[in-house]
């Protein structure tokens, strides 16, 4: 398959299942929310070692949130609902309960009802002070803070999502390699349900999964290092001078199938005459997780 | 507040109240049927309810066809006006506004019989005892001998 | 299927217990099952015919016309469905109710709501005392659920409420929120003397100083903007009240107590 | 009327009669001889049937200001338990604190025929007996409480001679109308007075000076010597206190050698153990009992649930209060003399501190020998209501539903005990002794608790049966003085039972220090103070019977 000269490989995608979760932060103008949504996302780029994946969805519209103040949407995955409890109730407590007229809500109703702690463990920072009030069947917490009062939902709800969908880009060159992804990276940020955690959404450090050093389990993915042509069974064609990887995770599947669709044809919008060759997907035989996303299909 | 208080010094309350005997038939209440008066016994066993068993409310709202109204310490303390049929088991020489269907004059626990009573703190009660000889029954051989009779 | 219908025939003198009448305990009852129902009435047991003339059969949504102040405890303890009344109630209005929803176009005696859990019930008239409140020795009032009065209420509105909210079209009687452990009411009227008195923690919320101030046992924390407040407004919004059209405001006077007891209260005045 | 209960099997530990099938014969309210030409008038046969005097509890609150208090502050112990008037019965309300009548029912059907008030204070004494009167069916009699009162601890600090406390101990038995003594966190409830919130054995009253120990040295000997059988009835110190196991062994000791009634021990066996810092010592406590053989002890025994804690403890109550549940409690002083304490409760066999009670007070009843000197009670309604006594003879007589209730409790709590391992199943024998024959001779009742000739004729008639808890929920036939009050486990007859009391004398002159006592310091007459035997017997249906004081017995 060929779409404006790139040509998209018969592969696929590989995705596995994480429990995700959307929290809206909001504070007395949007500056202000992002700063403490920057926080809160800060540092999730992966699970391997940041302990969830996390970045900010959308800034919204005072029409849009609870408390009818500026705000801004943040979605946050990990590999299990414990897990993603404690990453959401440290982030809470450090990047939202400390930041100036912020307040914390949910962003979603729970799978079955399912909900982790959002702001309930955040109270006992009221030192008894705290207030509950419930309001339309959910549970708020009012916590005493220096600027006023910090107001935060008690839980949040917890869907199934689907972690690691990505796609690669393969080009003559670095800058040409970049622009593709941002071009792809502006255009999926459009969507809703999805988040791409890399800094600035693209990650150029792919990898493998194994090491010859026995103390790691993942190391770059040599296959698609454009300077170890000569050395390695290379996935990259004499032309090819870069490597980049956009990751995608999202709600659902379907959200990561829209949102790689957008974002491969962005990359393919600038086409062959921009130095863009070719779209792969990294995969580990299908040993990974059940979620392939093929290309082929995708862009058919 | 006094029970704060008492976590470091001392600190107590006297609950004052009740006379004409209410305090006594709080506790007699209280130990036979488990509650204390404005008790209902309606549906065959004891109900607690003190705004709806407020006898002044169900007789405003006329829902008592006879009021039976025991007195025996005080003349004063007459029956309120009610469209009831009324019988009193009063201290003798009781004066009414309105005359009572029945009306049987009772002797004063006390003066005229013997008798207990709950001191208005609610916590001792002391004997009452007989001073002189006045021939007139107590509340309790006037109950007994009604219901004998029944 | 229409509403199961019950018209009361007559005056009552004695007060009658409709706790059976409820869609819960009325559930695969034919007309006649429920016309031969007995009901305490004073020291009788009545059949529900001999009070009532009965039409319909859908006892999910019961309906009582001609109603009078002295049917007690109507909605007992009801889960679900929905029951209308056409005059007043008596005492105990929806006590113990988990959910479904209660209406009335007249007045209500005591005990409101007393001790519910869930649901609604929105009065077009006056509630008497003890609105939402706990009975007589008991510790926790009503724990969830909505009571709407379009008119006022009595004493003790709210006496050792737990949680749930209380909403106030017109005034609220003395001691409103008294012994309140949580929850919220809501006054857009006046409320009489004693607003507050031993409570511990909840939210009494006013759009105006009430005529009889603020006792000395609540305590002045001055003016805030308060995160909280468009979220209940909000949430006002779908309800069939003048609440729902109440201009939201979050800029309150915030006094704290009754600092007679642990002082945890706030009543919330609108600035 | 001769009645004759034929072909039962007779379990009568005071006659070491052991199941034995004997016809029992019954005229006037007593036993009697098989008359000697056969004749009777009526015959019920019990063949096959298990036989017993009535039972008694030595140790059940069912009077007096404390559990009428109770009663009004819980209406949700009332809603839980509602009793409909019948033609015969009236109605009644309570699980925990019932009212009077239901109290006397539900003893009556479940075969108790006589229950005795262990906290009658001095000055409150009419009102327990006014509400023990209204409690049908049932004997009845009270300890009345002496040990935090001004004029017992004046006398002390004055270092008053034996004889003169001898006479007041005798005086206040003789006018309060109690057949004992007891005594409740020893000089404890006074210390409360003075700002002190706890008081060990040996620490010392701040007014006063005097310690728990020498009361309970006094008051003890006073009992002795003036010949009360029933032994000084001891509420120890630091009631609920972890480690307070070190107070009782000491006060086991302390006694030396004088007879001593120490009750709801379960309560007084805690050390200090484990990662809670709560554990068992039922081990040393029963030890100790088994070697001082002066020692009695009732268990109180908790079981899970709710219930109401209610004491004259005010000290130890105020301490539990933070407990209570509903959260609502009440603390008296009454009168300054003596204390009282309604604290509601609810047992979580899931809490590690209650589960291990429940381990500690069955592993206290199995660990002492002797059945003769422990009784079967749950301090009612303080561990349990005594409703829920058929469900403890149950976890008694048979270990492998004992050992199954145990395996569903706090994980924790059934590592810290030996409950599992301990084989002890009680015999049908040993229940009579203790809820009879023992009960009867510690209370000093002579003509109860044992089914001799001339002996009231109050007795039970069980159906064997290997589930314990039903067959003695409901027994087949309850006999009241001789007639016969219950069948099948139902109420057909009310009675009134009597009230238990001894007469110790004493010198007269005692009343001089009173009556300037009570002129200076009491709002109450000292003629007041004093309860006739008329008022006991009231209209007629109550009775007193006096029963006979130990031999040297003297002042």
């Amino acid at each position: 398959m060929i779409i404006n000269g790139v040509s998209i490989d018969k592969t696929f995608a590989e995705a596995f299942p994480m429990k995700g979760t959307r929290i809206i932060i909001t504070a007395q103008n949007l500056e202000w929310a992002m700063h403490s949504a920057t926080a809160f996302t800060g540092f999730a780029t992966s699970v391997i070692a940041c302990g969830c994946e996390a970045s900010i969805e959308r800034t919204l519209d005072p029409s849009e949130t609870p408390d009818g103040r500026p705000g801004v949407a943040c979605l946050i995955f990990a590999m299990g609902g414990k897990g993603l409890a404690k990453q959401v109730e440290t982030r809470a407590g450090q990047c939202v309960l400390t930041s100036p007229t912020s307040a914390l809500f949910s962003g979603i109703e729970g799978e079955d009802g399912k909900e982790i702690a959002l702001g309930k463990n955040l109270r006992f920072f009221g030192d008894g002070y705290q207030i509950s009030k419930m309001i339309d069947g959910k549970r708020y917490w009012r916590i005493p803070v220096m600027d006023g009062e910090f107001l935060t939902q008690e839980n949040t709800g917890v869907v199934s999502s689907v972690g690691g969908g990505n796609f690669l880009i393969l080009a003559e060159s670095q800058p040409q390699a970049l622009a593709a992804c941002e071009a792809a990276v502006k255009a999926m940020k459009q969507l809703p349900n999805i988040i791409m955690p890399f800094p600035g959404g693209v990650v150029r450090s792919g990898s493998k999964v194994g090491s010859k050093y026995k103390a790691l389990n993942a190391s770059t993915n040599d296959a698609f290092c454009p300077t170890l042509k000569g050395q390695t069974k290379s996935e990259c064609s004499p032309e090819v001078e870069s490597v980049m990887e956009i990751v995608i995770d999202g709600l659902s599947k379907e959200d990561i199938d829209k949102a790689m669709r957008v974002g491969i044809q962005a990359a393919c919008d600038l086409g062959a005459e921009n130095g863009i060759r070719r779209i792969s997907a990294g995969n580990y035989g299908g040993k990974l997780g059940p979620f392939h996303f093929h290309l082929q299909e995708i862009m058919a | 507040m006094i029970k704060e208080i008492n976590a470091t010094t001392r600190s107590n309350g006297l609950p004052i109240g009740g006379k004409e005997g209410d305090t006594t038939v709080n506790a007699v209440a209280s130990w036979q049927s488990g509650y204390p008066m404005r008790t209902t016994f309606n549906r065959r066993f004891p109900d607690y309810d003190p705004f709806l068993n407020d006898s002044k409310r169900i007789l405003a709202n006329d829902e008592s066809d006879l009021l039976i109204w025991v007195s025996s310490f005080n003349t004063a303390v007459t029956p309120p006006q009610s469209s009831a049929n009324t019988i009193v088991l009063g201290r003798s020489g009781m004066q009414f506004e309105t005359e009572p269907e029945v009306y049987i004059p009772v002797g004063v626990p006390g003066i005229d019989h013997e008798g207990r009573t709950f001191r208005s703190d609610s916590v001792v009660s002391v004997p009452l005892r007989k001073l002189r000889d006045s021939g007139l029954p107590s509340v309790f051989e006037v109950l007994s001998a009604v219901e004998q009779a029944l | 299927m229409t509403a199961l219908t019950l018209k009361l025939k007559t005056d009552l003198a004695q007060r009658v217990d409709c706790s059976p009448l409820t869609p819960d305990k009325l559930t695969g009852k034919d007309v006649a099952d429920i016309a031969a129902m007995e009901l305490v009435s004073g020291r009788l047991t009545l059949p529900v015919e001999e009070l009532f003339d009965i039409s319909g059969d859908d006892v999910n949504d019961i309906r009582f016309e001609n109603s009078s102040a002295k049917l007690d405890h109507i909605g007992h303890a009801m889960s679900q469905g929905r029951i209308t009344i056409n005059g007043d109630a008596g005492a105990y209005l929806g006590q113990f109710m988990t959910g479904g929803n209660i209406e009335i176009t007249g007045n209500t005696f005591i005990y409101t709501g007393c001790e519910m859990k869930g649901g609604q019930i929105k009065i077009n008239g006056n509630a008497g005392d003890f609105v939402g409140a706990a009975r007589s020795g008991y510790k926790n009032g009503m724990t969830g659920g909505t009571i709407i009065v379009t008119g006022n209420t009595g004493a003790r509105t709210g006496d050792h409420m737990r949680r749930g909210m209380i909403l106030i079209e017109g005034n609220a009687g003395e001691y409103c929120g008294s012994r309140m452990i949580s929850g919220t009411i809501a006054v857009l009227g006046d409320v009489g003397k004693h607003l507050g008195y031993a409570m511990k923690r909840g939210t009494i919320l006013l759009p105006k100083m009430p005529q009889h101030g603020i006792t000395a046992n609540f305590n002045d924390c001055g003016s805030h903007t308060l995160a909280f407040l468009p979220l209940m407004f909000a949430s006002f919004k779908k309800l069939d009240s003048k609440f729902a059209k109440v201009e939201g405001f979050s800029r309150v006077q915030r006094y704290a107590g009754d600092v007679g007891g642990i002082g945890m209260g706030e009543i919330l005045v609108k600035i | 009327m001769l009645l004759k209960l034929t072909g039962g099997r007779i379990i009568d530990p005071a006659h070491d009669v052991n199941d034995v099938v004997r016809d029992i014969y019954i005229r006037d309210g007593r036993i009697v001889e098989k008359p000697t030409d056969g004749r009777v008038d009526e015959e019920i046969d019990v063949s096959g049937k298990v036989i017993m005097a009535g039972a008694i509890d030595m140790h059940t609150h069912i009077g007096g200001g404390k559990v009428n208090i109770a009663r009004t502050m819980l209406p949700e112990d009332h809603a839980e338990a509602v009793y409909e008037r019948t033609e015969l019965l009236r109605s009644g309300t309570g699980h925990a604190a019932p009212s009077t009548l239901t109290t006397g029912y539900r003893y009556a059907e479940m075969g108790y025929t006589a229950g005795f008030e262990p906290a009658v204070l001095p000055i409150n004494a009419r009102q327990a007996h006014m509400e023990m009167h209204d409690t049908p069916i049932i004997d009845k009699g009270g300890y009345v409480m002496l040990g935090s009162d001004d004029f017992l601890l004046r006398m002390m600090a004055a270092n008053s001679d034996q004889e003169a406390i001898n006479n007041y101990v005798a005086w206040t038995i003789n006018h309060a109308q109690a057949v004992g003594l007891k005594v409740v966190n020893p000089g404890g409830i006074s210390a409360f007075k003075f700002n002190q919130r706890k008081l060990d054995l040996d620490e010392k009253n701040d007014f006063y000076g005097v310690t728990p120990r020498d009361i309970l040295h006094r008051l003890s000997r006073a009992v002795q010597e003036i010949g009360v059988p029933h032994p000084l009835h001891v509420h120890g110190c630091n009631l609920g206190v972890p480690g307070n196991m070190q107070t009782t062994l000491d006060t086991i000791q302390g006694a030396e050698g004088v007879p001593m009634h120490l009750t709801h021990i379960q309560f007084h066996s805690y050390g200090t153990e484990g990662d809670f810092k709560f554990s068992s010592g039922a081990a040393e406590i029963a030890e100790a009992i088994n070697k001082h053989k002066n020692i009695t002890v009732d268990v109180g025994q908790i079981l899970f649930g709710q219930t109401v804690t209610a004491s004259g403890d005010n000290m130890r109550q105020f301490a539990g209060a933070p407990h209570a549940h509903p959260n609502k409690w009440v603390c008296m002083d009454i009168e300054c003399e003596a204390g009282c304490g309604v604290v509601p409760f609810k047992y979580k066999d899931q809490s590690y501190v209650n589960a291990l009670q429940w381990m500690i007070g069955l592993e206290t009843f199995l660990m002492v020998d002797d059945p003769w000197r422990i009784f079967l009670t749950t301090d009612h309604p303080n561990g349990a209501p005594f409703t829920s006594y058929p469900h403890l003879i149950k976890l008694l007589m048979d270990k492998s539903f004992r050992n199954d209730m145990l395996s569903t409790l706090h994980p924790e709590a059934q590592k810290a005990t030996h409950l599992a391992s301990l084989d002890r199943e009680y015999s049908l024998y040993e229940i009579a002794i203790m809820t009879r024959a023992g009960a009867a001779k510690l209370v000093g009742l002579a003509d109860r608790g044992h089914l001799g000739i001339g002996a009231a004729a109050d007795i039970t008639v069980y159906t064997d049966n290997s589930d314990r808890e039903k067959m003695f929920e409901k027994p087949d036939y309850v006999f009241k003085d001789g007639e016969m009050v219950v069948r099948q486990g139902q109420v057909i007859k009310i009675t009134w039972g009597t009230t238990h009391v001894v007469k110790p004398e004493y010198d007269v002159s005692i009343e001089k220090p009173l009556q300037q006592y009570f002129d200076k310091f009491h709002t109450l007459k000292m003629s007041n103070f004093k309860i006739s035997n008329d008022e006991i017997v009231d209209d007629g249906r109550g009775s007193l019977t006096i029963q006979p004081l130990h031999k040297g017995g003297r002042l």
